[in-house]
C-alpha cells in the first residue's frame, strides 16, 4: 500500500488517529490514551499488520515528551511513524507496548533512563544503562546538568 | 633401583616445590587493598553463595567411573596372562564381559549415560 | 623391603588406624564423615591381611587376595553408599544422621 | 636404622596423625583430604610389604576412586564456609575412651602374643601369578570371586542408577 | 541393526570432518611460506605506511621555517573534540597594520580522532598527516604539541 | 643388537656401587636418591618449560605467525622469562578460600605428574623405577591430580572454579577408564605390566603394527581419552576460556599458577610417553624386517631420542588436535566417553583377546 | 533428567553467575546475568551501559558533518556503513543527489566493511566455541581488506570516509586493483573456513538445535540482519529499500528458516559469499565522476523528522534525526541493530548450559558499543 | 631498536634516577629481564581499540613474539592491563577492581585517545571517564584512534624499557614531577 491507501484505511478504522503526510513517511498522531489500542489496531488489522517495529525514540520536545515509533509490516512492505505525546511534563507517563512488540521491553526501558517517560505495565522498568543506584536526572533531557560535562 | 626410590623421590619433589612457594611467598612485591582478596567475578562483586548448586549429573558419572575403575582393576592380572591363559582366560572374560555389558546396557537404557 | 620391621609394628599400626575410625564413626553426625571412618577400619583390616599373609605365610596368596576384594567390594560399597547418601540430601537438604531418622522413604 | 625404618616411621606416622585429623577436622574438604593421605602412605605400606600391585590397586581405587568420589559428593552437598560443630564434649569423651580402651587392649594383646613366623619360601607375587590366579579354579584359585566381583558390580550399578532416578516416584 | 549402522555412520562420519579440519591447519603448519607475519621493530627501516595513513596532524614547514596557517581557527571550530587550540596574536606591520598571526598551535595528540576534518577544511592547506605512528610515552603531558616550530612565520602568499 | 650399546643398567650399576663402596648404606641410599631426585626435577622443569615453547612455537606455525622470536634466538628463552616473572609474582590470598586446601591443591598436581614420570623408562636401564605393575602404577598415581583440580576448584571460593572443578572432575575421571582400558587391551599383547618388558617384546615390531586393528583402535581411543585426561583442548573444559574466564585455578596467581601450568604440560608429556611406549616401542629403534642396512643404522641412534623423539610426534598431536578443533561441551563430552569410546573400547579388548588367542598377531 | 526439575522438596535458592563486564566471551563489557540450575542458564538478564557513552547526546551539539565521526564509534566494525546512514539522511534531507561514482564507491566499501565485519565475526566466533585457529585465519583475511582501506580513506577501522555530498577524497589509484586481488585471495580462502569449522562436527554438535528463534519471534523482537534471516526474516535493507548503488546490483537475500545458532553461522557465512558478488559486479563499473558535490560549509536540515535505514553488517541500522532547521540537530537517535538482536537473548539462552550461551552470543555477533551508543 | 629511536627519553631517565641500587643490579638484570619479557595482558577491551589490540594480536603483527601472547582472562595472571577503549562512570569501578585485583607487579597501558583522554567524549559527555589515569596509575600512554597495531607495539617496547628501570627493592616508583597531570 502506498501513503495514500494507507492513510484512508488507517482513517477509515480510527477517525481520532491525526495523519499528517511527514517528510518521508505518514506519521500519526494519537492521544496518550489511545496508545495502546491504536497500536494493536496497527498491528493487528490484516491489511496493516504493522508486525516489525523497528525503532522507538523518545523526545523531549518543547512542549512535551513524545514518543516516536517507527512501524513497518514485513508483509505488506509499508511503514508509518505512530507519535504520542505524553500528557504531564513533571511525571511523563504513557502506556507499554511491549506486549504488542517484545522489542519495545528494551527499547521503552532506554527511553525510561535517558527521557524520563515511565511506562506503565511494563514488566521491568528499570534504568538500562546508567547505574541504577546513584544516577540522578535524566541525560537527555534539555535541562539536563551535571557537573561532569565540560563543555567547549 | 628399587620402590624405595619412590619415597625419597617424593620427598624431594615436595621440598623443592614447597621451596619455590615459600621463595615466591616471601620475596615479590606486595601491596594490600580491601578488594585484593575478594574472589574475581569479571570485576563485579559476587553475589550469594559461590556455591554450586545440586547438579545431578556430575555424581552420577563418578559413582559409573568408580564402578569401571574396579572392572579395569580386575582386567590388568587378566589381561597379563591373557596370552598365556589360553581359552579359558578367554572365556572367563567373556562372562565378565557380559556380565558387566548388561549393566552399561542398562544405564544405557536408563539415560544415566546423558547428562543434564 | 620389610626387612627389620617386625610384624607387631604393622599390626599395632593398624589397630590404632582402626580405633581411630571407631572414634569418627562414634563422634562423626554427617554421614559422608561417617563413610570416611567406615573406610579407615577397612584400611587398618587390610594392612593387617597383608601383613599376615606376608609375614606368616608367604607362600600363599590368601591374605592378598582377600584385601584385593575387600577393596573392590568396598568400593562398590562406596558406590551405592554415596548414591544413597546424595539421594537423602536431595529430600532433606541435609545429611545428618539425626535427622535422617525422619526418613520416611 | 635402615632406609627400611625409616620409611615405615614416617608412613605410620602420616597413617595415624591423618587419621586421626580426619576424625577430628570440623572442615569436611579438610577431612576428606587427609583421608587421601591416609590412603596413600596405606598404599606405601603395600609397598613396604612388596604386594606393588594391591598398592597400585589402592592408589587407583581408593585415592584415585573412592576418595574422589567422596570429594564430589561433599563438592555437591556443602559449602566452603561450613564447619561442622564440635560434637558434645560428653560423646567425645566416651568415645575416646571406648576407642582408647579397645586400642590398649587389642594392642597388649598383639604385643603379648608371639607371631610364627612362616617357614614356606616367600613367593613373587608378580603378575602372572596374580593373574593365574584370578583365572583357576580350586586351591589358589579365585576364578569364583572373580566372576562374582562383576554380578557385584552389576548390582551396584543397576543399584546406583535406580537410587539416582528414584526421584520421580515422589 | 540399523541403529548400528547409524551409530558407526555417525562415528566416521565425524572422524572425517575431523580431519578434513586437521588439514587445513596441518597444510599451514608445513607451509612456513604462508606466514605473514611483520616484524616491526626489526623491519622499521623497510615498514612505509600509506601515502594517507593518517598518523598525527603536523604543520609542514619549510627551508625559510615558515609555515602556511593564518591562524584564522576555522580548523579549531570544525575539530569536533577540541583537538586544536590556536592561540593568535595581534602583530603591527610596518605598515601599522595590525595583523593576526599564529602564535602557538596547540594539537592534542591525545584527544584527536583522525577524523581529518581539520585538513580538509583549512582553507590554507596549512596542516597535513604526517605517517609517524611510534607515539607511546610516559607523560600525558608529552602528547600535547606545538605544531608551529619556534620562531617559524608565516609563509607570504605567491600572487599569482 | 646394535642398541644394546646405549645400555645403561650397567652404568647405573657402577653408581650405585661407587656410592655403596664409600658411604654407609644409608647416606648412599640417601645420595643417590636425592640425586635422581634432583636430575629429575630438573629433567620435569627443563621438559615443561620447552613444551609451553613447543606449543606457542607449533601454533604459531599452525596460524601463519613466527611466535615469540625475541628472547634469545627464536625465542627459545621465552618461557624462562615466563618463569623468572611468575616466580617473582605476588600471591593473592583469597577472602575465606580455604588457606591449606588452596595450597595444597597445586602441590597435589604438580606431585602426582612427578611421580608418574618417575616410572617411564627413558632408554634401556634408563629410569628411576622399574616397577612390575609400572603401567597400572602410572595410572594410578596420575589419576590423584584430580584431586589438586577439585581441591582447587573448591577452595577458592569463586563460582567459576568450582564449576570449571566439577567439570574437570567428571572429565578426567571418566576418561581414565578409557585410558585404562587401551592400556589394557596392549597388556594383552606384551603379557607383562612392567614398562621395560614391555618394550622389550617390541623389539621385533612395535605394538601399533604387531597387533592390527585393535592396536589402531586403541592407539586412537589412548590419544582421545590421554587429550582429554590432561584437560587439553578441545576437551579443556575446565578453563573453558570463553565460559568460565580460567576455571578452576581462576584464583591462583603467580608460582602457584605456574605450578599448573606446568603440571598441564607434564601430564601431557607423560601420558605422550606412555603412549610411545606401549604402542610405538619406547625407546625401540625402527626395524622394517627384510632391510638389515637400514636397521642397523636405525640402531645406532640412541634410543633416548627414539623415546623423545616419539613422544614429541605424539605431543605433536596433541597439539595439533587442540589448535583445531572448537571444544566439546560438557554433555557432548561425556557422552563421547561413555557412549563410543567406552563400549568400542571394551569391545576392543575382546577383539585383541581373540586374536592374541588365535595368535593372528605378527 | 527431568524428573529433578521438579523435585520442588528443596527449597531452591537462586544460584547466579556474572558474566562480563570482563569476560572473554561477551566481546566487549556486556554483562550478563545468569541464574543457573546446576549448569543449565535458568534466566538471563542483560546489564549494559558499562560502554554507554551518551553520543546521542554528545550530537544536539554537534554539526552535522561532526556527527559522522561519532557514528563511526557506535558499531565500529560497520563503521562506513554507520557513517554512510547519516550522510544518506543528510543528502535525502537536503535533496543533493550524490555522483554515481560516490554510490559505487561507497556500495564496494560497505560490502567490504561487511565482509571485514563477518570475518572478524568468525574468529570470534571460532575463538568462543574454543577453536583458537581461527581467531587467526579470520584476522588474517582481514587484513587484507584493511589494507585496502587504508591505502584509500587512511584509516583500518574507523575510516570516517563518507561526508554528506560524497567522499573525503577518491579512491586511489591502487585501489580497483586491490579489491580485485582481494577477492581472488578470497575466493580461495573462504572454502578452508568451511573446512576447519563449518563442516566440523563438533560445531555442528555444539549448534545446531542451539538457541532456536522462530520468525515470529524474530520480527517481534526487531531481530535484523544475519541472525533475523536466519529465522527466515526478510529483513535485508539492501533488498528492500535499496539505497547507494544496490539497485544495480544482483545479489541474494541469504534467508534460512530454522533459526538456530548454526543457521545464524551459515548465514553469515553465506553472505560473505553474496558481497562478494556484488563486489565482483561493481568493481568494473564504478563511472568516472566528482567523488563529492560542493556541500555548504554549514549544513541546515529544513525542519522535520528523518529517518534513514542502512543494512549495517549485523542489521537494519538507522538514523532518526529531529531537526529544528538549526546547524545542530535537536535530537539524534541511532537505532542499533545489536539492540534490539541482544534483547532476544534470554530467549534464545534460557534453557542451555552455559556453553551454548557462549555460542548463541557469539552466534548473535554482538557489539556492545552499538547496544550503548 | 635502539635507544634514540624511542621518544620520551626524558621520562625513562627520571624512572632512572629514582632507582638504581648497585647492590642488586645483576638480580634486578634477571627478574627485569624476566618481567619485561612476558607481560601478559588481561582480556579486557572495551570498544574500537579492543578491535586493534585483537589485531596486534592476530598473524599480521603477532605479539606473540614479544612474549606477551598469553591473554589471561583472570586478573590473578595478569600483568599488564591494557586499556583499551572508552571507560565510562559504570565501568570505573570495576576497572578498579580489576586493578586492584591484579597481582603486583602490574602495569597499566592505556591505549586511544579515550582511554588517555576521553578522547572523541571528552567534550559534553554525560557519562564517560576522562582519561583512565582518574581511576587507576597508567604507565604508558599511546595515542591513537585507534592506534595501529604497530603502534601498541611500540607502546609495549615503552613499558619493557619502563619495566627495566625498575628494582626489587623499590619497584615502580613515580617520579613526582608528573603526580597530578590534567589535560590542559
Ligand atoms: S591550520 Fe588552517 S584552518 Fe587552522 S588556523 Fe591555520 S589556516 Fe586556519
Ligand atoms: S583530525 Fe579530527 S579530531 Fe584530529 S584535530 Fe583534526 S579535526 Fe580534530
Ligand atoms: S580511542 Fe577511538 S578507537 Fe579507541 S576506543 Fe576510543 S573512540 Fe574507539
Amino acid at each position: 500500500m502506498n501513503n495514500e491507501q494507507l492513510k484512508e484505511k488507517i482513517q477509515s478504522i480510527d477517525s481520532t488517529i491525526n495523519i499528517v503526510e511527514g517528510k518521508q513517511y505518514l506519521e500519526l498522531n494519537v492521544v496518550a490514551e489511545n496508545l495502546s489500542k491504536t497500536a494493536l489496531m496497527l498491528k493487528n488489522n490484516a491489511d496493516l499488520s504493522f508486525d516489525y517495529l523497528i525503532c522507538l525514540t523518545g523526545n523531549d520536545l518543547p512542549d512535551a515528551y513524545s514518543v516516536v515509533y517507527h512501524l513497518e509490516s514485513t508483509k505488506h512492505n509499508h511503514l508509518v511513524v505512530l507519535k504520542v505525546k505524553a500528557d504531564s511534563r513533571e511525571n511523563p507517563v504513557l502506556d507499554t507496548v511491549s506486549n504488542i512488540w517484545i522489542t519495545a521491553d528494551f527499547h521503552e526501558r532506554e527511553v525510561y533512563d535517558l527521557i524520563g517517560i515511565t511506562f506503565t505495565n511494563h514488566p521491568d522498568m528499570r534504568r538500562i544503562f546508567l547505574d541504577e543506584e546513584d544516577w540522578i536526572g535524566y541525560p537527555l533531557r534539555k535541562d539536563y546538568t551535571d557537573n561532569n560535562i565540560i563543555t567547549r | 633401583m628399587n620402590s624405595e626410590s619412590l619415597i625419597l623421590f617424593f620427598i624431594v619433589a615436595v621440598v623443592l616445590v614447597g621451596g619455590a612457594l615459600i621463595f615466591s611467598s616471601l620475596v615479590p612485591p606486595k601491596s594490600f587493598n580491601p578488594q585484593k582478596s575478594e574472589p574475581y567475578e569479571c570485576g563485579i562483586p559476587t553475589q550469594g553463595k559461590t556455591w554450586l548448586q545440586f547438579n545431578v549429573g556430575y555424581y552420577l558419572f563418578a559413582i559409573l567411573f568408580l564402578i569401571f575403575d574396579v572392572e579395569t582393576v580386575f582386567l590388568f592380572p587378566w589381561a597379563v596372562i591373557m596370552k598365556t591363559g589360553g581359552i579359558a582366560a578367554f572365556v572367563e572374560i567373556i562372562i565378565f564381559f557380559t556380565i558387566l555389558g548388561l549393566g552399561l546396557l542398562y544405564a544405557w537404557k536408563k539415560r544415566a549415560l546423558i547428562w543434564e | 623391603m620389610n626387612a627389620g620391621i617386625p610384624l607387631v609394628y604393622f599390626l599395632v599400626t593398624a589397630t590404632l588406624m582402626f580405633f581411630v575410625g571407631v572414634y569418627g564413626f562414634m563422634t562423626r553426625k554427617n554421614m559422608i564423615t561417617i563413610l570416611m571412618s567406615v573406610e579407615l577400619m577397612l584400611n587398618a583390616v587390610n594392612i593387617n591381611f597383608l601383613a599376615f599373609n606376608r609375614f606368616l605365610f608367604p607362600g600363599q596368596l590368601e591374605g592378598h587376595f582377600f584385601a584385593l576384594f575387600i577393596i573392590a567390594v568396598a568400593a562398590a560399597e562406596a558406590a551405592v553408599a554415596i548414591a544413597i547418601i546424595i539421594n537423602i540430601y536431595r529430600h532433606f537438604h541435609n545429611i545428618d544422621v539425626e535427622q535422617a531418622d525422619e526418613m520416611k522413604y | 636404622m635402615t632406609g627400611n625404618q625409616i620409611m615405615f616411621i614416617i608412613f605410620s606416622a602420616i597413617i595415624i596423625i591423618f587419621s586421626i585429623l580426619t576424625v577430628t577436622s570440623r572442615r569436611i574438604l579438610r577431612a576428606a583430604t587427609y583421608l587421601l593421605f591416609v590412603l596413600i602412605s596405606t598404599a606405601g605400606m603395600y609397598f613396604m610389604l612388596n604386594y606393588e600391585f594391591l598398592a597400585a590397586v589402592q592408589l587407583t581405587l581408593y585415592a584415585g576412586g573412592i576418595v574422589v568420589l567422596i570429594i564430589f559428593s561433599i563438592l555437591l552437598t556443602s559449602h566452603i564456609e561450613e564447619k561442622f560443630e564440635t560434637p558434645a564434649l560428653m560423646k567425645r569423651v566416651y568415645a575416646a575412651i571406648a576407642s582408647i580402651i579397645g586400642a590398649i587392649l587389642v594392642c597388649t594383646t598383639l604385643l603379648n602374643y608371639t607371631f610364627t613366623p612362616g617357614t614356606e619360601t616367600a613367593k613373587d607375587v608378580n603378575m602372572n601369578l596374580i593373574g593365574n590366579s584370578l583365572i583357576s579354579w580350586g586351591e589358589q584359585g579365585y576364578a569364583l570371586p572373580f566372576e562374582l566381583i562383576s554380578i557385584l558390580l552389576l548390582a551396584a550399578m543397576i543399584a546406583v542408577i535406580v537410587v539416582a532416578k528414584k526421584v520421580k516416584t515422589k | 541393526m540399523n541403529a548400528i549402522i547409524n551409530y558407526l555412520k555417525e562415528l566416521f562420519g565425524g572422524i572425517k570432518t575431523l580431519l578434513t579440519g586437521m588439514k587445513v591447519t596441518g597444510y599451514y603448519f608445513v607451509h612456513p611460506r604462508q606466514i605473514i607475519t611483520q616484524q616491526y621493530p626489526e623491519n622499521r627501516k623497510t615498514l612505509k605506511m600509506f601515502d594517507r595513513f593518517k598518523g598525527e596532524v603536523s604543520m609542514p614547514h619549510d627551508e625559510n621555517n615558515q609555515h602556511k596557517c593564518t591562524a584564522c581557527s576555522i580548523c579549531e571550530i570544525n575539530c569536533p573534540n577540541g583537538s586544536i587550540e590556536v592561540i593568535s596574536k595581534q602583530v603591527e606591520k610596518e605598515d601599522g597594520k595590525k595583523k593576526k598571526e599564529l602564535d602557538t598551535y596547540i594539537y592534542k595528540l591525545s584527544m584527536c580522532t583522525f577524523c581529518g576534518i581539520c585538513i580538509k577544511v583549512c582553507p590554507q592547506d596549512a596542516i597535513v598527516f604526517s605517517q609517524g605512528f611510534e607515539h607511546a610515552v610516559f607523560n600525558r603531558e608529552k602528547l600535547i604539541k606545538t605544531l608551529n616550530k619556534p620562531g617559524s612565520s608565516l609563509k607570504e602568499k605567491v600572487k599569482e | 643388537m646394535a642398541f644394546d650399546i646405549y645400555d645403561f643398567t650397567s652404568f647405573n650399576q657402577t653408581i650405585d656401587k661407587a656410592l655403596y663402596d664409600n658411604l654407609p648404606p644409608i647416606l648412599a641410599m640417601l645420595t643417590e636418591m636425592v640425586i635422581i631426585g634432583v636430575v629429575f626435577l630438573l629433567f620435569y622443569a627443563l621438559v615443561g618449560l620447552f613444551l609451553v615453547y613447543a606449543e606457542r612455537k607449533v601454533c604459531a606455525f599452525i596460524q601463519n605467525r613466527v611466535g615469540p622470536n625475541r628472547v634469545g634466538p627464536y625465542g627459545i628463552f621465552q618461557t624462562f622469562a615466563d618463569f623468572i616473572k611468575l616466580l617473582m609474582k605476588e600471591l593473592i590470598p583469597i577472602n575465606k578460600a580455604d588457606k591449606i586446601l588452596f595450597n595444597l591443591a597445586p602441590f597435589i598436581v604438580i606431585i602426582a605428574s612427578f611421580m608418574a614420570i618417575a616410572a617411564i623408562p627413558f632408554g634401556k636401564g634408563l629410569h628411576a623405577i622399574d616397577l612390575n605393575v609400572g603401567i597400572f602404577y602410572v595410572m594410578a598415581v596420575s589419576s590423584l591430580g584430580v584431586v589438586g583440580i577439585l581441591l582447587a576448584g573448591w577452595s577458592s571460593n569463586n563460582k567459576y572454579s568450582l564449576i570449571g572443578a566439577m567439570r574437570s572432575g567428571a572429565q578426567i575421571v571418566s576418561y581414565e577408564l578409557s585410558v585404562g582400558l587401551s592400556m589394557v587391551t596392549m597388556v594383552i599383547l606384551a603379557g607383562s605390566m612392567q614398562l621395560s618388558e614391555i618394550v622389550e617384546a617390541q623389539r621385533n615390531g612395535w605394538f601399533i603394527f604387531t597387533g592390527h586393528v585393535p592396536a589402531f583402535i586403541a592407539f586412537v581411543i589412548f590419544l582421545i581419552a590421554s587429550t582429554a585426561e590432561t584437560n587439553r583442548g578441545p576437551f579443556d573444559l575446565a578453563e573453558a576460556e570463553s565460559e568460565l574466564t580460567a576455571g578452576f585455578h581462576t584464583e591462583y596467581s603467580g608460582i602457584k599458577f605456574a605450578f599448573f601450568f606446568l603440571a598441564e604440560y607434564m601430564n601431557m608429556f607423560i601420558v605422550a610417553s606412555i603412549a610411545a611406549t606401549i604402542f610405538w616401542g619406547g625407546w625401540m629403534p625402527l626395524h622394517i624386517p627384510g632391510w638389515e642396512g637400514f636397521n642397523i643404522v636405525m640402531d645406532y641412534i640412541p634410543p633416548f631420542f627414539w623415546y623423545m623423539g616419539k613422544t614429541l610426534v605424539v605431543i605433536f598431536l596433541m597439539m595439533w588436535f587442540k589448535w583445531t578443533f572448537p571444544r566439546l561441551r560438557i554433555d557432548q563430552l561425556l557422552k563421547l566417553e561413555w557412549k563410543y569410546l567406552l563400549p568400542i573400547n571394551l569391545f576392543n579388548i575382546i577383539l585383541m583377546a581373540l586374536i592374541v588367542l588365535m595368535g593372528w598377531h605378527f | 533428567m527431568e524428573n529433578i526439575i521438579t523435585n520442588n522438596s528443596i527449597q531452591q535458592e537462586e544460584y547466579i553467575v556474572n558474566m562480563g563486564p570482563q569476560h572473554p566471551s561477551t566481546h566487549g563489557v556486556l554483562r550478563l546475568k545468569i541464574s543457573l540450575k546446576g549448569e543449565t542458564v535458568e534466566n538471563i538478564e542483560p546489564h549494559c551501559g558499562y560502554i554507554h557513552r551518551g553520543i546521542e547526546k554528545m550530537c544536539e551539539r554537534l554539526t552535522y558533518q561532526q556527527i559522522i565521526h561519532l557514528t563511526d564509534r557506535l558499531d565500529y566494525l560497520s563503521a562506513h556503513t554507520n557513517n554512510e546512514a547519516v550522510c544518506l539522511l543528510v543528502e535525502n534531507a537536503l535533496q543533493i543527489e550524490v555522483p554515481e561514482r560516490v554510490k559505487y564507491i561507497r556500495t564496494i566499501l560497505d560490502e567490504l566493511t561487511r565482509l571485514a565485519s563477518h570475518q572478524l565475526w568468525w574468529c570470534a566466533f571460532g575463538m568462543d566455541l574454543g577453536a583458537l585457529t581461527t581467531y587467526f585465519y579470520g584476522l588474517r583475511d582481514r587484513e587484507k581488506i584493511l589494507d585496502i582501506f587504508e591505502e584509500t580513506t587512511g584509516a583500518r577501522l574507523l575510516q570516517s570516509f563518507n561526508v554528506p555530498g560524497g567522499l573525503m577524497n577518491d579512491i586511489h589509484p591502487n585501489f580497483i586493483g586491490r579489491v580485485k586481488e582481494f577477492i581472488t585471495y578470497f575466493r580461495k580462502k573462504l572454502p578452508e573456513y568451511d573446512e576447519l569449522l563449518t563442516g566440523n562436527v563438533i560445531l555442528k554438535e555444539r549448534t545446531t538445535d542451539i538457541g532456536l528463534l522462530t520468525l515470529e519471534e524474530a520480527i517481534n523482537y526487531g531481530v535484523t540482519g544475519p541472525s533475523g534471516r536466519a529465522s527466515g526474516f526478510a529483513c535485508d535493507v539492501r533488498k528492500h529499500h535499496p539505497y547507494s548503488a544496490y539497485d544495480k546490483v544482483e545479489f541474494k537475500e541469504i534467508l534460512y528458516t530454522k533459526g538456530d545458532s548454526f543457521h545464524r553461522y551459515k548465514a553469515r557465512v553465506e553472505e560473505m559469499w553474496e558481497s562478494m558478488k556484488i563486489l565482483e559486479q561493481l568493481i568494473d563499473n564504478i563511472p568516472e565522476g566528482d567523488y563529492a558535490v560542493k556541500m555548504k560549509p554549514i549544513i541546515k536540515l529544513p525542519e522535520g523528522e528523518y529517518y534513514q535505514r542502512v543494512e549495517a553488517a549485523r542489521g537494519e541500522f538507522g538514523v532518526y534525526v529531529l531537526s529544528t532547521g538549526e546547524k545542530y540537530p535537536y535530537r539524534v537517535k541511532f537505532r542499533s541493530p545489536n539492540f534490539s538482536n541482544l534483547s532476544a537473548i534470554n530467549k534464545l539462552g534460557a534453557g542451555h548450559k552455559i556453553a551454548d550461551l557462549v555460542a548463541i552470543g557469539g552466534s548473535l555477533d554482538l557489539v556492545i558499543p552499538d547496544i550503548d551508543r | 631498536m635502539k635507544y634514540e629511536d624511542f621518544n620520551d627519553n626524558e621520562t625513562l631517565e627520571l624512572f632512572k634516577q629514582t632507582g638504581g641500587n648497585l647492590f642488586f643490579t645483576t638480580v634486578d638484570a634477571i627478574i627485569n629481564w624476566g618481567r619485561s619479557n612476558s607481560v601478559w595482558p588481561l582480556t579486557f577491551a572495551t570498544a574500537c581499540c579492543g578491535i586493534e589490540m585483537m589485531a596486534a594480536g592476530a598473524s599480521r603483527h603477532d605479539f606473540a613474539r614479544f612474549g606477551i601472547e598469553v591473554y589471561r582472562a583472570s586478573p590473578r595472571q595478569a600483568d599488564v592491563i591494557v586499556v583499551a577503549g572508552t571507560i565510562v562512570n559504570k565501568m570505573a569501578p570495576v576497572l578498579k577492581r580489576l586493578y586492584d585485583q591484579m597481582p603486583e607487579p602490574k602495569y597499566v597501558i592505556a591505549m586511544g585517545a579515550c582511554a588517555i583522554s576521553g578522547g572523541p567524549f571528552y567534550y559534553n559527555s554525560y557519562h564517560v571517564v576522562k582519561g583512565v589515569e582518574k581511576v587507576i596509575p597508567v604507565d604508558v600512554y599511546i595515542p591513537g584512534c585507534p592506534p595501529r597495531p604497530e603502534a601498541l607495539l611500540y607502546g609495549v617496547m615503552q613499558l619493557q624499557r619502563k619495566i627495566q628501570t625498575e628494582t626489587i627493592r623499590n619497584p615502580r616508583k613515580q617520579p613526582d614531577t608528573f603526580a597530578d597531570t590534567d589535560n590542559k
